[in-house]
């Protein structure tokens, strides 16, 4: 017998506090696995968010610093700067990543930092009790849209992954889901992608992911998956936005 | 040996594994683990065909599976 | 290696720095600070160090923390708004334990009150604006020699604790030439402390963190903090004083200071007994020392450029309100000797 | 020893970096020395000024609200600065840029130079300051002309230095013709 | 159309700012205030008055910032990190005269800490981490019944005096439901004050700023800003004492004083003579009260959950500190009644 | 003889400190003369920025008031919300706005707040003394960039009227230069029409303004000018590019 | 008259409603009443609790550290208070859940009451958490049954008005089941 | 009555009215003003054709301009 599938060394063997079916756990494995993959544990410093991922740090096997909420790629900056040599990647929730951290996100993007973003996009602030997020759909119920987001109050979402790639510096934004084993083996591909740009000093690499939150969504985790597969990618469309990662 | 090792304390009890296995050999148990979840259980080890999909999707790094070398496959 | 200059404050405390083994520095543009920044973009390129223009204050204070994680010596400089936009990132450097320089040449305030030279920043600076217990080393320099040295310095101080370090200077320090004395570079590596995120390579990964949520982890991690603050109260102090029985013993700090000695070297001319009293640290503030200096003068004067800021750590110290006296000027602006000869000797009346 | 002056005058003038070379000196000769630039948008209009003082003792305030010694380049500043000097206090004035009928305070006293008009003269409008310095340095005996010459080798930087002649000329020239108003 | 009824406390604290006639809600979520900012995303719309989620806590502020400048009333509410992140805002509103009322339901620091109750950011409150000199009245209730009153007047007070007003709870006082009587809805339209912006009809054009440049300027409006501070200090001192000579009298504001009633209870219950002093205002400070109220009792003692921050007033207030003494808890959770009546027994003793 | 040309009503008499050739006296004549025109001086509230502007109120006849950096936009939507008959709009320099005040434009034009944006582009932050912005060229020296914008380490410009047309709330974006005669009256008919989509409750309109700051870009009024013209036009091309006032 | 307690189980057993329809009880007899859930991040990973105190003085701390009863609804629950208890208190548990042989604290008492099981048999799994109620009444005599049951119309939202009948029932059945374990 | 007035003590002697205006009539003066800058003057009031050129591109407002009316312009 050999192995065919276990833990990945860049994760710790720990039981996670997320929800039954809530798609961090999965995202924790495809980046573990490709640092795996790419030899860089060993130098990587990855950058936790305050989301329902703050935990990261008793997750992950790699060094690991706490962000204040939304300021991640700040962090990453500072340590890339400072240590070229580093693998540095920020794990953000939409709240984090678009709404307080849209700032951050946009100039380390627009200065093309060699970092590698991983975005979960969950539609809600999950680990506050599920607000709607820059993400929450058109007509989302939440608890701070008790009747739905209604876009002529709140807005529309953002679609992060087209706006990053919109910007002149970065090197690759796509987005992929998580709701089945293809799919999951797919977003597998572009996360194990962006780091390896990252490897090769490409530049700024982001990976959107839709991802399930059943807990706040008030649906099953199959319930949840479906959703994430259906209204969400009716929305979100999958797909690479950019990759000059060949040109540069 | 198992191909199918669950680790039982980590199941949260998603679901997600059963509904995605091809052989339909994954069920809850009855029993509970300390977390309080009635967790997965393999009913078939033999059937399963390691095709990793309960793994790919489980969120919580449950499984850990195992391939028959060709050998053992041969002698099966 | 050490030079004499003429330089700008705000260059000089640049240098200091860069000469204190800088690796990089992080700041965005606000008078009376801006020649700090300008400076770095040119000095840290020159010699392959890291310099960024951070998008917002808020960016800047979280790439130091970010990079400083790495075990790295990293700054940022900015001007009163600009640190109270740190604040949040400032509490969570503190809580997490990072060492770093922060420097607050402070503007009038409040809001975007104007650019003159002001101390309305003790507040902010001594009892924090971020949220949660916490305590920083706060330097008071009052010349830029002093800047230079305590810029210097506050390095290696904020590594002993592995806690932010600010310096408080104010516009006329950072704009004002003087003839300043540079120190030697300092070339040595530090050596790995076990806290710095470096990569897990042969050895078990680090986290760096302000969250505790564990049950009773986070009073654990406060009495920790608590412990280091005993310690920088127990060491840490500095001030300046000439020992002596005065009939008006003036305290204040930085450029207030400065301008005070010139006011007591008149007044002196007078031929009154006038001393003073300047703390170099204000966190942790000298109040042991200045309660056994005022207890042997007369009378205390506060002198400062705000409302009264200070005031407060001088009756916590005197703990006698009776014998204190205060000359505030809160507009953005420095005293003339004649306005503090004046409250000296309205005093002495 | 005390010296202190308030120099102003619009952006293009070199007024910052004349006051520089005077402190440049201050230092250059071990005395203390202070200077402080206008800055932010104090700037902005177009006006620049900075404050110098030297003395032999340490330096309290760099800022001087009511300046001993002025040095005075166009019309807004002196509109800025007649009011604030002090009694008795000696200025000296652009003539080529400001008229004598503003020099209304008369508890002060003016001297003149046409520092615009004699900078061109010598082939540079950019050595304007250094008439007027020359002036100043005439009605106050900070320095001696022939040292503050020297010194200026030591006050610009060495990019700067093939313009040493006509700077030490134009020294010299603000020193001669300076006059009271 | 009082009311009578079992609530949350962060819903009762909505609910009244509703009442009070609050027009403009901007908030973001952090726990342990969620449920303020849900109540109000139903609420307020059902009223057809303005709710939006801000981006982030400084989003929120400066919408309410906005909002305010039209003589609305408006409020943002928020918990520790995120109140860190509105200082420069604050700053701004008190220096360019702008009421409105902000919540904090603080919880454990520093950093992100954890989401218990807290009371560490107490110099957050009162010292202030915006730059320059302003006060802000700060109310620190310690039931869900007194929340609400005071949420209920802080909007009078804070158009009283044209200055933002600061609610402090924590995480106890928010999450918990408790009895309360909720007040009648304001409906009176207030008149307009001459500051306010509304468009330049038949007026001269009005403006609402913090920047006083030119010269004099800023310290002509810095003392006119001490003089309303001073104003508040005279007038909005409130506390809770019962008059007595106690041989121990413990100060303690908010969630803290609410368990050292029950301890103080089972103390006297074994005959003991001790009393409590409760401010209700941390700023203004009721520095004399407690002086008098303390120069009759035997020994102070301070109870705070935090590291020790309003001890720094009560000695500022007493002026004694051997008569002090201190039992802090900076862990983001509550005390147990049995720990307050151990450190009282041992004070005893 | 008739008044062929005057001062605006909703600016006051008033000499600025503006630098000689600043392009911010321009802009503000444009929005004065927009607000006349539309009858809308009584009824409007402008917002001040911290940048060359901030001194708006001594300048315009109308209310007005003070942003902390960046912050215009959270404002504008605060006053929106609990004023929607007055008319709001903030008046941002690139570093105001593109910088430290990413994060509240983009959610301002993302919730589509019926306010109106003038952002002035002169590459530079004017009031702090010429340091880079977020739109400094690529090349171009400032003292924080004096060897010039070099995109591998400060990273590239934001193209700021295309991330706001990208956007889905919007109804209005686009770019104007202020060189002469005829681009200025162009520039004004744009930032009319965007007062007057806000007039109709359209909702977001956004103006970018390409301006010169003599002062720091070390050239003269009119070299200043040119340069606005040709390499910034060049880099920042003008044009509508979002427009669906029309349709919504 | 003091009354402390803390109920606890995973999220979907209406933990913290039960609690809440106590608080209401109390409110409605013009008792003094504090309801204190668990919040936040510690919601996550499924379990849910919340303490209740009733007295008809003032309350001091609505948190309890050490509660006099306890209301247990799953098994990390048990793992999570069991050791928290006050001595001689007791603790209601929810048999269809917890299986008795870890109920080990020998100085409190336990008593058990198969809540899911018989809510399920009244054909709401919903209610399971008003049997244990129904039980935390009989053991602990907080209130009477009858005006427990009246209390419920007072307690329950109005849109819940139609679950009432079974919701009394689950009262009457955990006060009629409980047991000492 | 004038057609181009001046408001002199705005004026910041930019330049850019006098290089917009086509017919070359405004120029610096050899005055200077309160702020001292010299200002701009009309040479030549009468060759003015009113196309606000100057008006348009001037950033101080210093321009007032006065068309003639139909009736003035006959008249001539
Ligand atoms: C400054 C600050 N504001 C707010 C919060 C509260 N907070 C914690 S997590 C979070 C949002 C989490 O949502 P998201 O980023 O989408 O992550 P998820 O939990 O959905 O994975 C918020 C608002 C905080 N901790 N700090
Ligand atoms: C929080 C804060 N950070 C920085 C500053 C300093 N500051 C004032 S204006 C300005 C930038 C101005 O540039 P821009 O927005 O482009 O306007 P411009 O002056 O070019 O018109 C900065 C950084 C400040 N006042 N407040
Ligand atoms: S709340 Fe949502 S995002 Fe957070 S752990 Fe639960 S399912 Fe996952
Ligand atoms: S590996 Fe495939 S067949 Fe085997 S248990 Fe998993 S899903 Fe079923
Ligand atoms: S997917 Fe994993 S956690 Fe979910 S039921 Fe299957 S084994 Fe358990
Ligand atoms: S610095 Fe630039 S933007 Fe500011 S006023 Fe001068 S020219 Fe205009
Ligand atoms: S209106 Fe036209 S012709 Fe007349 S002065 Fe102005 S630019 Fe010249
Ligand atoms: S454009 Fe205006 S400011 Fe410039 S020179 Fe002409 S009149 Fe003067
Ligand atoms: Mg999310
Ligand atoms: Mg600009």
């Amino acid at each position: 017998m050999t192995v065919a599938f276990k833990k990945p060394e860049s994760l710790l063997d720990a039981k996670t506090i997320y929800c039954p079916g809530c798609g961090h756990g999965v995202i924790h494995r495809l980046v573990g696995e490709s640092l795996d993959e790419l030899s860089l544990r060993e130098k990587t410093v990855g950058i936790a968010p305050v989301g329902c991922a703050v935990l990261l740090y008793d997750y992950f096997n790699t060094d690991i610093i706490e962000a204040p909420h939304g300021r991640a790629p700040a962090l990453a900056t500072g340590i890339k700067r400072v240590r070229s040599d580093l693998t540095v990647f920020s794990y953000q929730g939409d709240g984090d990543l678009a709404s307080i951290g849209m700032g951050e996100i946009m100039h380390a993007a627009g200065r093309g930092e060699n970092i590698t973003i991983i975005f979960v996009n969950n539609a809600n602030y999950g680990m506050t009790g599920g607000q709607m997020a820059p993400t929450t759909l058109p007509g989302q119920i939440t608890t701070t849209t008790p009747k739905g987001r209604n876009t002529a109050i709140n807005g529309f979402p953002f679609k992060m992954a087209e706006l990053i790639a919109s910007l002149d510096a970065p090197v690759f934004s796509a987005r992929v889901k998580i709701t089945d084993p293809k799919s999951i083996n797919k977003a597998k591909k572009m996360i194990k992608y962006a780091f390896t740009l990252q490897k090769e000093n490409k530049g700024f690499s982001f990976v959107e992911i839709l991802s399930a939150c059943p807990t706040n969504w008030g649906k099953t985790p199959s319930e949840a998956v479906k959703w994430v597969g259906d209204a969400m990618e009716r929305y979100y469309p999958l797909g690479i936005f950019k990759d000059i990662g060949g040109d540069k | 040996m198992q191909k199918v090792v669950i680790d039982i304390q980590k199941c949260k009890s998603c679901g997600l594994c059963i509904e995605v296995c091809p052989k339909n050999i994954l069920n809850f148990s009855s029993k509970y683990n300390e977390a309080g979840y009635n967790y997965v259980e393999c009913i078939d080890d033999d059937s399963c065909i390691v095709c990793k999909s309960c793994a790919i999707v489980c969120p919580d790094l449950v499984f850990t599976l195992y391939k028959p070398d060709k050998q053992e496959v041969k002698n099966g | 290696m050490a030079e004499k200059v003429l330089m700008k404050g705000n260059e000089a405390i640049a240098e200091a720095a860069v000469r204190a083994g800088l690796t990089g520095y992080f700041g965005y543009p606000i008078t009376p600070q801006n020649e700090i920044t300008a400076y770095m973009s040119a000095r840290m390129i020159e010699l392959g160090r890291a310099f960024v223009q951070a998008e917002s204050e808020v960016a800047a204070i979280n790439m130091v923390y970010g990079a400083a994680s790495t075990g790295k010596r990293c700054m940022t400089t900015s001007s009163s708004p600009g640190i109270a936009l740190m604040q949040e990132c400032i509490s969570y450097m503190c809580g997490a334990e990072v060492p770093a320089v922060i420097v607050n040449i402070t503007r009038g305030g409040p809001g975007l009150g104007n650019i003159g030279p002001s101390q309305c920043d003790y507040n902010q600076a001594t009892r924090g604006g971020g949220n949660g217990d916490y305590d920083m080393i706060v330097y008071a320099p009052h010349t830029v020699q002093e800047a230079v040295d305590l810029t210097y310095r506050s390095f290696d101080v904020s590594e002993k604790y592995r806690n932010p370090v600010l310096i408080l200077g104010d516009g006329a320090l950072g704009q004002m030439a003087e003839t300043v004395i540079l120190p030697d570079f300092k070339e040595k590596e530090k050596s790995d402390e076990g806290w710095e995120l470096t990569g897990a390579k042969g050895r078990a990964a680090r986290s760096i963190k302000s969250m505790r949520l564990a049950e009773g982890k986070l009073l654990e991690h406060n009495l920790h903090l608590e412990k280091k603050s005993k310690l920088m109260r127990e060491n840490e102090v500095e001030y300046s004083y000439e020992e002596g029985t005065y009939d008006i013993l003036v305290v204040a700090f930085g450029t207030a200071a400065r301008v005070a000695k010139t006011a007591l070297k008149n007044v002196k001319e007078y031929g009154y007994n006038v001393g003073l009293f300047r703390p170099i640290t204000i966190y942790p503030f000298p109040y042991e020392k200045l309660r056994q200096a005022a207890s042997q003068s007369e009378k205390i004067l506060v002198v400062e450029m705000n409302r009264g800021q200070m005031l407060f750590d001088v009756q916590l110290s005197i703990q006698n309100d009776k014998k204190i006296d205060f000359l505030g000027k809160p507009g953005g602006q420095t005293f003339a000797p004649e306005e503090i000869e004046n409250k000296i000797f309205s005093c002495l009346k | 020893m005390y010296f202190d002056c308030i120099m102003a005058g619009h952006g293009g003038q070199g007024i910052l970096s004349a006051g520089m070379i005077l402190a440049q000196m201050a230092f250059h000769s071990d005395l203390h020395v202070t200077w402080f630039p206008s800055y932010g948008a104090e700037q902005r209009g177009g006006t620049a000024n900075c404050a110098v003082v030297i003395s032999n003792e340490e330096i309290g305030s760099p800022i001087i609200s009511n300046p001993l010694y002025g040095l005075i380049m166009n019309y807004p500043s002196l509109v800025k600065f007649q009011p604030k000097f002090k009694k008795n206090a000696k200025a000296v004035v652009d003539l080529s840029l400001v008229s004598k009928e503003y020099l209304t305070r008369e508890d002060i006293t003016f001297y003149g130079v046409d520092a615009t008009k004699t900078a061109s003269e010598l082939g540079s409008a950019k050595v304007s300051n250094m008439v007027m310095i020359g002036a100043l340095l005439k009605i106050s005996g900070l320095f001696d002309i022939n040292v503050a010459k020297e010194m200026l080798k030591l006050a610009l930087s060495k990019r700067h230095h093939n313009l040493l002649p006509v700077n030490k000329e134009a020294l010299q020239k603000g020193y001669e013709f300076v006059s009271e108003v």
